[in-house]
């Protein structure tokens, strides 16, 4: 395991961060939350052509840029600072279930058209039960038709393509579940764009009324689960740069807002907030860093890891954001400040993919304790 | 403990003096306005005041006994809603006979509404910090600074205000407090969003505001003891949100318009049981969604809810306790501690349980968005009405006795570091 | 519901606490928690004779003195500020066991020798399985005669008399429970002290080797239940009493406690670390004299209510009694820093009758949820 | 990460020089004291040290390869327990060249055991608040006070003495450092019993304890400088308790020797895993108690292998960014508090499992009393070398570069209040 970035990560999280400056400030993600798209398309391609983000860490064989999840968590953890407004996270659950599940040809077809920003793709997978593991499926394929409703589907109203979870009828558990792609317009599809807490990420709800799809997987929980330990790793570095910039911005604020003569960093409770607080980002970064490495090295205990980042890095944004609200006082409550961007952000993501409780719990199960 | 006041004598004559003059005179058809002012005339609307300013010297131990035969029959009471007791009972106690001849008997009428000039954006903490200006120009002064959190500041006829006239004092000794005129040009009123996208409070902008000299309440300088005396009744809980709203729909002309003004009374605060956490609802939604069933949410549900229920009787252990004549001392601050554990703790609880469905907002959101209003309005609890620090500043110096720390604003304000 | 204590009420904790500022000062808890028998029989007599104490609770015609569990919890809290070496929970347990397993005649027999501190008594409940309630019991009774091993048995080494919690060959849970009494010494009876943690409350193991007992109750679970509540409210009584005075203990320090020039009292970690602790303990305060209350009015609720006291106090003494080494700093950690001795009594009681995990689901399953 | 250090032309050379001086000249059999002399003769037991002071001069980055060549004969190395290393490195950097041709040789050898007198009752974390006081008397200084918390005071030969010198100057300023000899009449040193029953330090009094002038360290005055020396070197870990116990038992007088001194030095220190919670045996207790089955107990569990999992990354990122050239900062400091967030967690986790048995200590308790060995020692860890709250102000303030509090000690002495 590494436990430093080489020179080469380094650049490339400058080269992220740099492009985030320019392109992600603060007033643009205000623009993007309120457009429907949710994102900006010649950003969006800019970040798949010039930075080659679309796919970074699937297999060039697979139509991807051959990077690891190290890398790909560096992105995350820079996105999460930056709050990028696009279809980020939906183009690595797409690209990620696609190269795991499909023949190499096909992964390779899909996927390259993602990577180079042509198609956007949503991978369909959460229903009304909200379970996010493959078990919870419960649409219906059934001779290549799609009967059931998806919801929370990750930039479901913007994709152009859809891949979905599907189990064969009477099948349960991890039995009987395949993936199927098939155009968003395709007919018998219904979108609707959902009102999302965090209106920095788009959702979608989905239904589908015996939709004709193509079957690209009939034994898919290996490739969903695989793909939900990434998603996972992805959202844990994600929520450690969310952290991070809540308590930059709680500390900048501390130094500079003056209280009974005082600047009131320099009063103990909001100095040890900070301190015990840079303890606790600092904490889910080495754990979201590390179950990143995990994936790359394909350490047999991904899963559990996976589990222990996305509850540690959770718990962190939620806590970075309650005390970065508390440390601004009333000013941070207020609309016109940033704060609370990143405090939906954080507060989404706890759930997506499944609570910290119910990480914890993976996290025995997968120790067998 | 009993709920019902004293049986003596002088309750039995109070009892019968007010029944007997609200059968006389209580109609439910009346105008409010009308009866309002037959209450000031009376004094029955509120009897603990001065028989002077439209009260009748009432001990507050008799209070309740007029209460309850106000109760008994229906009858509408003075206008309490907004900061209009607040006010009201501050200019009894620092204005001249000026002040109450001119504002007090439209307080209890309900046909001025007031709000409250004391936050802003630099002092927040620290309302002593106010850098709000006042400077006298003959005979009146102009206003010059910025104001915020300022709840109704949009329909306010007068607003209480805390400005400094002398910036070479300490802090606490510069400021002075004045009645404003809301209705004039060199006052600006904007409402002030909030990240659950209510906009309950208002920024004030003063560009030479003209307040005349006589409208300055009790002396140049004093402006700290005078807001101090607002907010120790805001802090009683005088602002009159509690209360108010009757049990039914009443008919009648007086009701039909005592609704109206409690409507848009309450209008900022529609949010407030979502930012308090609701746990009212924790149980039926854990049994409702079948979290219920998850051993790790019930831990948590019955964290939450021995937190609350604690919290309650604590509250009540206080209130007995003061109804045995003990005075009521800063507990006010454990409550409020506690309501930030309580709602930050019940926004937890409900994360839990909503599970995915905590994504969602809006129509599309858990009861209908109201479990993500709570999720986003949590935040403002630890903050509104003092932070959480500030209520442990307080706990631990007058309660627990803890010594102060050394003070870096003791100095002429002029040179007192600030934003 | 009774929120605040009536005049009689506190003239009585006004001469329990004048009676243990006497005799339980804190070098009297240091001798007798040396002491094999971990009390003075002279202070436990006056006790129960000068005072009362002996079975406060029990009603009159069973040879209690028919005060309330009000008054009992009143108790509890003042001998938890002084951290009382004495049998006095051991006889709470025996008598109200008693009173509420016995008929009348039996009852007021056994109870009135005790309460007037003639005899010590015990009730033997736990085993080695180390469960609180009935259904733990598996100690055997057969013919009048009982097989099996006791453990964490309060004040079992002192005991004149022993009340056993037994079953039926074959019974389990709440069925087939029975209550014997049995001389301490009857041929049999093997009696270990055990190493306490907190050594101002002694526990005993004891062996049962086919012991001829007579048996006072043969459907010994609602009697049981019943006690084990009141046992919860009156330790919950007590947790929150040593609280208390820890936080008391705390307060004093940071006032006096000079560094840097200044008390650290006047830190603001200090400062509201007291604060949150105050909070805390009137909290746990208002849960374990809500629930006496419950259990004097016979509310229906008093196994929740039991329940949430108990989990409330527990927690509330373990972070006073934490919170009150960390202010004392090094020299809370020492011997001869009194601290230690109310932090053992917090972290035993913490697990005694149950830890506030189990209580708080004890709580949940009470509220039918 | 490479653990090996670079092998560049000159470690090489290094490596077959010390190979070569090992092979000629180590042996198993040899005595202890006379083997470490003749290290301390040939440079090669401190070889980053100065060429004059039984070192060679050599670079940082070559002493692994040093230690690489020890650990693989096997070569017993200079006397690291304890505090000596912490006494030579402020000696080598603050004494005059009679100190260290007086003292560094038998530090190295062993035959001397050190103690550091800084700490008092009356000044925990504010240890330049000392008033243990030295007073010039001619060609001697008479000390008189208190010392505390001193580890291995009742077999050390000398102790490094912090003591104040001047009551007029500000508290910094007025503190000069001695080396003390500790077998005299004036100290009195008393073993201090902790709440887990161990005594692992102790209180030394000092009556007229007497210290010759030459014997003062760098000059009168200086004493917090050179305090800070030390306190900088027993932060990077110099205190010699890491890193010395061999993996197995090796045959050879030399052998038994090193092992009696490790197990002298290490005495006070038995109790420090418990300490620290001993998160490793979590998981197999909770197993063997069947309490791994109890959702809310594994809702904590995890809770704990989380913030120990990811503190031993955090530690190991800091170490891997050390070895890139970064320079170490005040992470330690997150560590240290980390390891009380653990330590207090780990308690809890063992105190649900062990449920009813966490009532129960010495040989009736669960593993012979480990378990409440571990509940009784655990509060220990948020004070010992810097509490909690003093860890987090050095976060804040230089990490996070939050600005300093007002200081009320800042004037002569003899004024701050103190106890």
């Amino acid at each position: 395991m590494h436990f430093a970035f080489t020179p080469e990560q380094e650049q490339f999280r400058d080269a992220v961060r740099r492009f985030l400056r320019d392109r992600s400030p603060p007033a643009e993600v205000r623009r993007l939350m309120d457009d429907e798209r949710g994102h900006d398309p010649g950003v969006w391609r800019q970040m798949c052509q010039e930075l080659g983000l679309g796919a970074l860490h699937v297999p060039e064989d697979r139509g991807g840029q051959g990077f690891s999840v190290t890398e790909l968590g560096i992105a995350f953890e820079e996105m999460g600072r930056a709050l990028l407004c696009a279809p980020y996270l939906s183009s690595v659950l797409a690209t990620t279930v696609v190269a795991e599940a499909c023949a190499q040809e096909e992964a390779e077809q899909i996927v390259s058209r993602i990577a180079a920003g042509e198609q956007l793709a949503a991978l369909a997978l959460t229903e009304a039960n909200g379970r996010w593991d493959a078990g919870g499926v419960e649409l219906i394929a059934d001779g290549g038709r799609l009967r059931g409703s998806k919801t929370h589907v990750i930039d479901g109203h913007a994709a152009d393509l859809l891949i979905v979870a599907a189990r064969a009828s009477g099948s349960t558990g991890e039995e009987g579940l395949s993936l199927h792609v098939v155009a968003a317009d395709a007919p018998g599809i219904t979108r609707r764009c959902l009102t999302a807490l965090d209106p920095t990420r788009k959702l979608a709800g989905i239904d589908f009324a015996n939709v004709e799809a193509r079957c690209i997987s009939s034994d898919a929980a290996p490739a969903l689960r695989r793909t939900l330990d990434i998603a996972c790793v992805a959202v844990a570095c994600e929520l450690a740069g969310v952290a991070e910039a809540l308590l930059e911005s709680a500390v900048d604020y501390a130094k500079l807002r003056m209280q009974f003569g005082r600047a009131v960093g320099s009063f103990q409770a909001i100095k040890h907030k900070c301190a015990d607080l840079l303890l606790e980002v600092e904490l889910a970064k080495s754990a979201a860093r590390y179950a990143a490495e995990a994936a790359t090295v394909s350490d047999a205990d991904l899963p559990a890891l996976a589990s222990l980042a996305k509850a540690a890095a959770a718990d962190a944004a939620m806590r970075a954001a309650r005390d970065c609200i508390q440390i601004h006082g009333g000013i941070g409550f207020t609309w016109d400040n940033d704060t609370h961007l990143w405090f939906k952000r954080a507060k989404s993501a706890e759930v997506l993919f499944g609570t910290p409780a119910w990480h914890r719990e993976r996290l025995m199960r997968c120790s067998e304790v | 403990m009993s709920e019902t006041a004293p049986t003596d004598p002088s309750a039995d004559s109070v009892r019968r003096e007010v029944r007997e003059w609200l059968e006389a005179n209580w109609d439910p058809n009346e105008d409010l306005v009308a009866w309002r002012n037959l209450l000031a005339d009376s004094g029955w609307g509120m009897p603990v005041w001065p028989q002077q300013w439209h009260g009748r010297d009432l001990p507050q131990a008799l209070a309740p006994v007029v209460e309850e035969e106000f109760a008994r029959l229906g009858a509408v009471g003075v206008a309490k809603t907004g900061i209009r007791l607040l006010a009201a009972a501050t200019l009894l106690e620092h204005g001249s006979d000026a002040h109450k001849a001119r504002f007090l008997r439209r307080i209890l009428t309900g046909e001025d509404t007031w709000c409250q000039l004391f936050s802003e954006p630099g002092s927040g903490s620290d309302l002593a910090g106010a850098t709000t200006r006042a400077d006298r120009h003959g005979d009146h002064f102009l206003v010059n600074g910025q104001k915020v959190w300022t709840t109704s500041a949009h329909h306010a006829d007068y607003g209480l205000l805390l400005a400094r006239t002398d910036w070479d004092v300490p802090k606490h000794q510069g400021l002075t407090y004045f009645v404003l005129d809301m209705h004039q040009e060199g006052v600006d009123v904007r409402p002030l969003k909030q990240m659950n996208g209510h906009a309950s409070f208002n920024q004030v902008f003063f560009t030479d505001a003209v307040v005349p000299a006589e409208n300055l309440v009790s002396a140049v300088g004093n402006g700290w003891q005078v807001a101090i005396t607002t907010l120790m009744h805001e802090r009683r809980g005088a602002d009159g949100l509690r209360g108010v709203q009757r049990e039914r729909d009443l008919p009648g002309r007086i009701y039909e318009q005592e609704r109206e003004e409690i409507a848009v009374a309450l209008e900022p605060y529609k949010w407030y049981p979502q930012r308090a956490g609701r746990v009212d609802l924790v149980l039926e939604r854990a049994q409702a969604t079948g979290r219920n069933t998850d051993p790790a949410t019930r831990q948590e549900i019955a964290k939450l809810l021995t937190m609350a229920r604690s919290a309650e009787w604590t509250a009540r252990r206080a209130r007995a306790a003061q109804q045995q004549g003990r005075p009521q001392g800063p507990e006010g601050s454990l409550g409020k501690l506690a309501s930030s554990n309580i709602a930050r703790q019940a926004s937890h609880v409900h994360t839990l349980i909503a599970g995915a469905n905590a994504m969602l907002a809006g129509e599309d959101g858990d009861l209908n968005g109201l479990i993500a209003e709570i999720l986003i309005s949590v935040p403002a609890t630890s903050i509104a009405g003092g932070t959480d620090e500030i209520q442990r500043n307080i706990i631990a110096e007058r309660v627990l006795g803890l010594p102060k720390e050394p003070r870096m604003d003791t100095g002429p304000f002029r040179d007192v570091k600030r934003n």
